[in-house]
């Protein structure tokens, strides 16, 4: 569908929070802790926080969880039962003050979980989740939302998008079915637009310092490249940066079990791990770090563009802010597009 | 998949009084992998162990799980009698429901239920357990016997008439050691050499065994069987072979004040010489650090009077490679100086002496021809003092431990002097009279009755000389602590034993343990006191703690049949419960890391370093390696490893988990 | 060019080192691990009190693959890092030259560990106020307070293992976590999982824990490791005593005294 | 009715085990709360078969072995013993009640102080009531996984 735009006033923002809440609905948001920022599951005293520039996790655990039971088994004597995953146990979920990069991050994660085969655990889940994104108005140096076709006022992935204009209003652009449902459930509040209302001068200003196609097109020849075990040369190999990522979406496949049960668990994996690719044999693959290195930036922003035709990046900078050892993104990302064409 | 049978024994009423038997037999057939299950009156006995073999043959089963007594009792018996029915007796376990359950609990529903619990443990171990192979080690029918005391003597004798080959090295000279110095034994005042000498003699004409005296060992790698020795034969000066042992150097030659080791420097010795008359090899040895040749490059004379030109003043020090199965430690052990007291004049005073000296001065080879007279003028002593404990039961003096010999030399000492000067006056200082022995008791109650020695129960608290007599000042406790005070011609101190010098570095050299004298420990203090810790390694005398003639004989005995055991069969077989790093195919080769701290966990140095290479020989790995041979499965570096790269066969770590987890889900059954 | 900057700049000139682990400015002047092989970028050097990041974890595979001698910038827990791993067999420190860092223009070179040795035996290994407050006000709540103080930290932890990574003394090629016959360790981030997980590592660094904060500030939620084996620095020095490092001293799990406290025995 | 525990006694073969005979021998009763594993050394139990017990539902622990110095093999209880001293105190810390976990040494002689030994622990674990704020933790593994 088009994108529908509304004006829409403060106080009714936070009325269809509340009332949503009052309704029994599950809502995600932000909420300050002690230490940081962080979405979680809100009731009618939180407070929602909306001065921050990122949070350290990203939302897709809400569709793809760090882990998650794909079915189990019961052993009783010489009997074994098996318990499917049970759809129904899957909340519906609000996610209320996202950020337009982790938004855009679903459609990575949608396209890595529908190439081939169909994933219906996590398509349920996502269905489940209805994505209320706020523009953003702050940034800080590892943001890059807009070198990756993103923007702080980005609506891809959104069912619906709130751009804060001025101290009581804010432009709310109805992007999908979801979204519209919203709409007509709090009609009165959805006000018609201003013409002369332009949201793009109430976002932060995030320079595009890079140009994904060349990206792509640079990759595509440096396989061989010396530049790889340059950057990789510091990096630890932990999995910081995949898991805090919107759109990575490897998992492995566990299997957990007791005298007399067990199931099967999807959890997060990291190709930045050494362990990622060893075969039953003993062979890896991916042997050094450098090459698991060149592995998760290309895969990134040369293979999932040229399959999934989705960059599996959304310049949200949690990567860059995550990793012990400053492998910083836009940094290598830029270095390469330095780089002459044949590395 | 598992196919288990599980027997249940009622043991008689052992078991079944209080037990449901049947009720257990019923329950653990629904077990899964439990194939078969049935209860009986008496699993043991012979219609028993036939119902098991029976069984498994007709059920074709691949493990078996008897609950009965404890495994510490029959164990043995079913995996026998499993095996002969073709299951690997690894593959049995044992459920101890009467010990540990039908003994100690009340009959009812909960004490049948704990019996099911520890049958589906067992079940699920079973489920986990690995046919092993028994480990066979090559042994090499060669023990090397180091030290050439009455102990060495003893231990190499038996070795050697079982028909084993036996390398016997020493470090002197001549093989004797402390007993050849002594001058008569306790209790029988036989004389020393009369009943040593002759062994001596069996050594040097016995076809089995080498002699190597004036040697020491230099290295040793290997183990248990299996065992490399380097050894450093000193350079003797003279060719053994050629030499016929006539003397006649020695008494050429010129340097002739040279203090005597074997009369504990009481007498002198040449520079060239035989360390005793019937010394065994009967060779000479230039002692180069007195020598006037080696001094100042001339004289000779030896080698000119030699009738058979044996001197050989270029020969060097020689290293002897020696292949061996097993080795016993019979290095023996010192006693102190008198320097070690300053309370008795530090060795100052000539005629406070120690008990050893005492014996040469006895000895009817000794340097006074068996009278005792004063080193200091060699005037007879007409009053003479002993002191027992000098140093022994001293915690003071850093030595807590009681030398057990010195309560029946002293006794023998005071009783040969009055034998020798029947109008003289011997008084001896003790503590206790630790005489505990065959024949011992009756022995000290001889000197004192008999030959009138006074027993005074007392220490004594200084000795000084005063216008040449020694004032010895002590208390007779037994006198409610009055002060006694004795001038005395001759003081003997009965000085404690302690370990040879040079033992500790054995000990360090070939990995046997030491307590904190430096006295070797042996494996077990009651059930293993002939091992050390280190396999294929065995104690015999005085090295293990200060021994008397008939102890250190019995423990040499006692060692020599543990190497005849392990010589009678050419494989040594041993239990496979034994601790195995991970090995894998390139690249990987084994997951260990090589921190190699499981060496220092590992109480019998099992634990060696092994380099892994590739098809060309490169080295891609360092990791650690069990040695079959010396582990003994206790497990610990198991539990150490932090990358779980060892584990222990039997009580792996997969057995133990499903031991855990059954144990703590009982819900199925 | 300062000091520090100087010297590196000559011994790779005169090729006695062929490359040198330093620190360099990152993103937003954070310093950040440099590897330098060019005499030229010796400039790009920097040593200061933000330089708290371990560069031992790089002497293991950077040193196995580099021809001739390496140089690393090294603080105080580095020296004992390199003590530790030394005695673990993991480093050649034949081919290793050590500078400890003390500031930009003062430091001390060595290339034998035994100097080492020496120098990090006179240094206490000390709980620095902040964390032994926290130490302190942790151990005062109730064991179940403790328990859910714990579990909610651990509750963040998703499994990245940057603790691991960054942590010189982890250097298992296969870490148990990844032994799954037997499950060691679950190692989806759910509540056990993650108790096992943090409470193996601390066991695994008894005796070891070089106190450098590796783990804790490698950790992207914010979890205080180091709390956990603060602590055990802490028990052991009370328990067995001392706490020191040493080329040949064997661990602390690894060796035993007859007379070791067993204040728990029943 | 009473609060059974679930107790796993941790003990080597050579001691503790044989004590336990013992006390079979002397018909002493004790507790059936608790179930032995066998072990061949102290020196041999991982500190993790601990946290393992606990995961699958042991509401208490006893680890035992032959008393310093009477080792089987010399020196495995003494390896043992620091990996007690420093895992107690690990778990205070993180939470763990170590009185959950009783460490005792039992020779093979010691059959009466083996029974004595069972029913004080089962006692004490009973004043403390099941483990549940453990098992809570351990139940995510057993029950339904939901979100992260």
């Amino acid at each position: 569908m088009d994108i529908e735009k509304y004006v829409i006033l403060k106080p009714s923002v936070d009325a269809i929070l509340k009332s949503l809440l009052a309704s029994g609905k599950t809502i995600v948001a932000p909420v300050r802790k002690k230490d940081a920022v962080c979405f979680e599951k809100i009731d009618e005293n939180s407070t929602v926080a909306d001065d921050f520039v990122q949070t350290k996790l990203s939302l897709k655990s809400f569709a793809f969880p760090r882990y998650e039971k794909l079915f189990g088994f019961n052993k009783s004597q010489k009997n074994v039962t098996v318990n499917d995953f049970d759809f129904k146990q899957i909340p519906e979920i609000y996610l209320w003050g996202t950020k337009p990069c982790d938004a855009s991050g679903f459609l990575a994660l949608n396209a890595i979980f529908n190439w081939d085969f169909k994933d219906a655990i996590y398509n349920a889940r996502q269905e489940k989740l209805t994505i209320i994104t706020f523009s953003c108005f702050q940034s800080d140096e590892n943001c890059f939302c807009t070198s990756v076709g993103g923007g702080p006022g980005g609506t891809a992935g959104s069912d619906i998008l709130f751009t804060k204009v001025g101290d009581e209003k804010y432009i709310a652009e109805v992007i999908s079915e979801k979204g519209s449902r919203i709409r007509e459930q709090f009609s009165e509040f959805f006000l018609p637009t201003e013409a002369e209302l332009k949201k793009e001068q109430y976002l932060a200003k995030i320079d595009q310092l890079l140009d994904k196609e060349i990206i792509k097109e640079r990759l595509e020849n440096f396989f061989e490249s010396e530049i790889w075990k340059k950057q990789s040369e510091r990096c630890l190999g932990c999995g910081a940066c995949a898991y805090v990522c919107p759109a990575c979406g490897c998992f492995d496949i566990q299997d957990e079990k007791s005298a007399n049960q067990g199931s099967r668990i999807r959890c997060w994996d990291s190709c930045g791990f050494s362990q990622f690719t060893v075969h039953a044999s003993g062979h890896n693959p991916r042997a050094s770090q450098s090459q698991r290195w060149r592995q998760r930036l290309s895969h990134k922003f040369s293979i999932m563009p040229e399959r999934l035709n989705v960059v599996g990046c959304t310049g949200c900078g949690r990567c860059s802010r995550a990793c012990p050892v400053d492998m910083n993104l836009l940094e290598h990302l830029t270095s390469i597009m330095k780089m002459n064409h044949d590395g | 998949m598992a196919r288990i049978g599980v027997f249940i024994c009622h043991c008689g009423e052992n078991i079944g009084a209080t037990v449901d038997c049947a009720k257990v037999a019923e329950l653990s057939s629904r077990l899964e992998g439990v194939t078969y299950s049935v209860d009986y009156k008496y699993m043991c006995s012979d219609p028993g162990q036939t119902l098991i073999k029976k069984t498994i043959k007709e059920q074709n089963l691949t493990g078996v799980v008897v609950a009965a007594c404890s495994p510490r009792m029959h164990e043995p018996t079913f995996r026998k009698a499993c095996s002969e029915a073709g299951v690997n007796p690894y593959m049995v376990e044992m459920a101890n429901i009467r010990e540990h359950c039908s003994w100690v609990h009340d009959k009812g529903e909960a004490t049948t239920q704990k019996a099911v619990d520890l049958v589906h443990m067992m079940v699920e171990k079973v489920k986990n357990n690995k046919p092993l192979q028994s480990i066979k080690v090559p042994v090499k029918k060669a023990a090397l016997i180091l030290g050439g005391g009455i102990a060495g003597i003893q231990t190499s004798l038996d070795i050697a008439n079982a028909g084993h080959k036996v390398i016997l090295v020493e470090r002197e000279p001549s093989i004797g050691g402390h007993m050849s110095q002594l001058s008569e034994t306790f209790p029988t005042l036989d004389c020393s050499q009369c009943i040593l000498t002759p062994r001596m003699v069996e050594v040097a004409q016995n076809p089995n065994i080498e002699l190597i005296s004036y040697a020491e060992l230099e290295s040793l790698e290997g183990f248990i069987g299996n065992f490399k020795a380097k050894i450093r034969k000193k350079a003797r000066s003279v060719d053994e072979k050629a030499c016929t042992g006539c003397g006649l150097c020695t008494t050429k030659c010129p340097s002739r004040k040279i203090p005597s080791e074997f009369n504990e420097n009481m007498g002198y010795r040449t520079a060239i010489y035989v360390p005793f008359p019937q010394a065994v090899p009967n060779k000479p040895v230039i002692d180069r650090e007195n020598c006037t040749y080696y001094k100042i490059g001339k004289c000779k004379i030896c080698e000119i009077v030699c009738p058979t030109k044996a001197i050989r003043f270029d020969q060097e020090d020689e290293i002897i490679e020696k292949e061996v199965g097993a080795i016993v430690l019979a290095t023996g052990f010192n006693v102190l100086g008198t320097d070690f007291f300053p309370e008795y004049g530090y060795g100052k005073y000539k005629d406070v002496i120690t008990g050893l000296q005492f014996e040469r001065l006895a000895s009817a080879s000794g340097p006074t021809l068996g009278d005792i007279r004063r080193p200091s003028d060699g005037k007879i002593p007409e009053k003479i003092v002993f002191i027992a404990c000098a140093g022994s039961r001293d915690p003071a003096k850093g030595i807590e431990y009681c030398s057990k010999i010195c309560c029946m030399y002293t006794a023998k000492h005071a009783m040969l002097y009055k034998h020798k000067v029947p109008n003289g006056d011997a008084s001896i200082f003790y503590m206790d009279i630790r005489a505990a022995g065959k024949m011992y008791e009756e022995f000290v109650r001889r000197a004192i009755t008999e030959d009138e020695v006074h027993y005074i129960r007392g220490r004594v608290s200084r000795v000084y000389e005063k216008n040449g007599k020694l004032i010895v000042k002590g208390a007779d406790t037994l006198l409610g602590g009055m002060p006694v005070e004795i001038e005395a011609d001759m003081v003997v101190l009965a000085t404690a034993g302690v370990a040879s010098q040079g033992a500790e570095a054995l000990a360090q050299k070939i990995h046997v343990s030491y307590d904190t004298h430096k006295f070797f420990t042996e494996a077990h203090p009651k059930l293993r006191p002939v091992e050390t810790n280190t396999a294929g390694i065995f104690l015999a005398g005085a090295c293990h703690a200060p021994k008397d003639i008939p102890e250190s004989v019995s423990m040499a005995s006692g060692a020599a049949s543990k190497v005849i055991g392990l010589f009678s069969k050419s494989e040594m077989t041993r239990e496979p419960l034994i601790a195995i790093v991970n090995r894998s195919a390139p690249p990987v080769y084994s997951s260990c890391a090589g921190c190699f701290l499981c060496i220092s966990a590992c109480p019998y140095q099992a634990i060696e370093k092994e380099e892994l290479k590739d098809h060309r020989g490169k080295i891609m790995k360092t990791v650690a390696k069990v040695n079959p041979g010396l582990c003994q499965g206790c497990g610990t570096c198991v539990a150490f490893c932090r990358s779980n790269s060892i584990d222990i066969q039997g009580y792996s770590n997969e057995q133990v988990f499903a031991e855990i987890a059954a144990l703590l889900n009982n819900d199925t059954v | 060019m300062d000091k520090l900057q100087k010297f590196v700049f000559d011994i790779l000139t005169s090729k006695e080192v062929t490359l040198v682990i330093g620190y360099e400015n990152g993103s937003a002047n954070k310093p950040r691990p440099a590897f330098i092989r060019e005499p030229s970028d010796s400039e790009r050097l920097v040593f200061n009190e933000k330089c708290v990041l371990n560069l031992t974890v790089y002497l293991g595979t950077h040193c196995t693959n580099n021809p001739g001698k390496v140089a690393i910038f090294a603080t105080l827990p580095a020296l004992c890092s390199i003590l530790q791993l030394a005695s673990e067999h993991q480093i050649q420190t034949a081919d290793l030259l050590v500078i400890y860092c003390k500031s930009n223009d003062e430091f001390e070179v060595f290339d034998d560990i035994n100097k080492i040795e020496e120098l990090v035996c006179k240094e206490e290994v000390v709980i620095d106020s902040k964390n032994s407050v926290l130490i302190e006000t942790i151990s005062k709540l109730s064991v179940e307070e403790r328990f859910e103080y714990w579990t909610e930290q651990f509750s963040k932890c998703i499994k990245c293992y940057a603790c691991r990574a960054a942590c010189p003394l982890c250097y298992c090629t296969r870490c148990t976590v990844e032994i799954n016959q037997p499950q060691w360790v679950h190692s989806p981030s759910h509540a056990l999982g993650n108790f096992e997980w943090h409470i193996m590592r601390a066991m695994h660094m008894a005796g070891r824990c070089l106190n450098c904060d590796a783990c804790a500030n490698a950790c992207p939620v914010d979890i205080p490791l180091n709390l956990l084996t603060k602590y055990m620095i802490r028990d052991i020095k009370e328990k067995f005593g001392e706490y020191t490092f040493s080329v040949n001293k064997g661990n602390l799990l690894s060796t035993f005294k007859p007379d070791d406290k067993e204040t728990l025995i029943r | 009715m009473e609060f059974e525990p679930k107790i796993v006694a941790f003990v080597c073969n050579w001691c503790t085990y044989a004590g336990a005979d013992l006390t079979g021998t002397s018909r002493i009763k004790y507790s059936n709360d608790v179930k032995i594993i066998r072990f061949p050394c102290t020196g041999r139990i991982d500190f993790m078969y601990l946290l393992k017990a606990f995961a699958e539902g042991a509401d208490g622990i006893i680890v035992s072995g032959c008393h310093p110095n009477d080792c089987h093999y010399t020196s495995g209880n003494f390896h043992a013993r620091r990996r007690w001293m420093v895992f107690e105190g690990l778990l205070n810390f993180i939470g763990i009640d170590s009185r959950r976990i009783v460490f005792s040494w039992i020779s093979a002689a010691e059959g009466a102080k083996w029974a004595e030994l069972v029913n004080k622990t089962v006692k004490s674990i009973q004043e403390l009531g099941p483990y549940t704020q453990y098992q809570k933790v351990a139940g995510t593994f057993k029950k339904e996984v939901t979100n992260g």
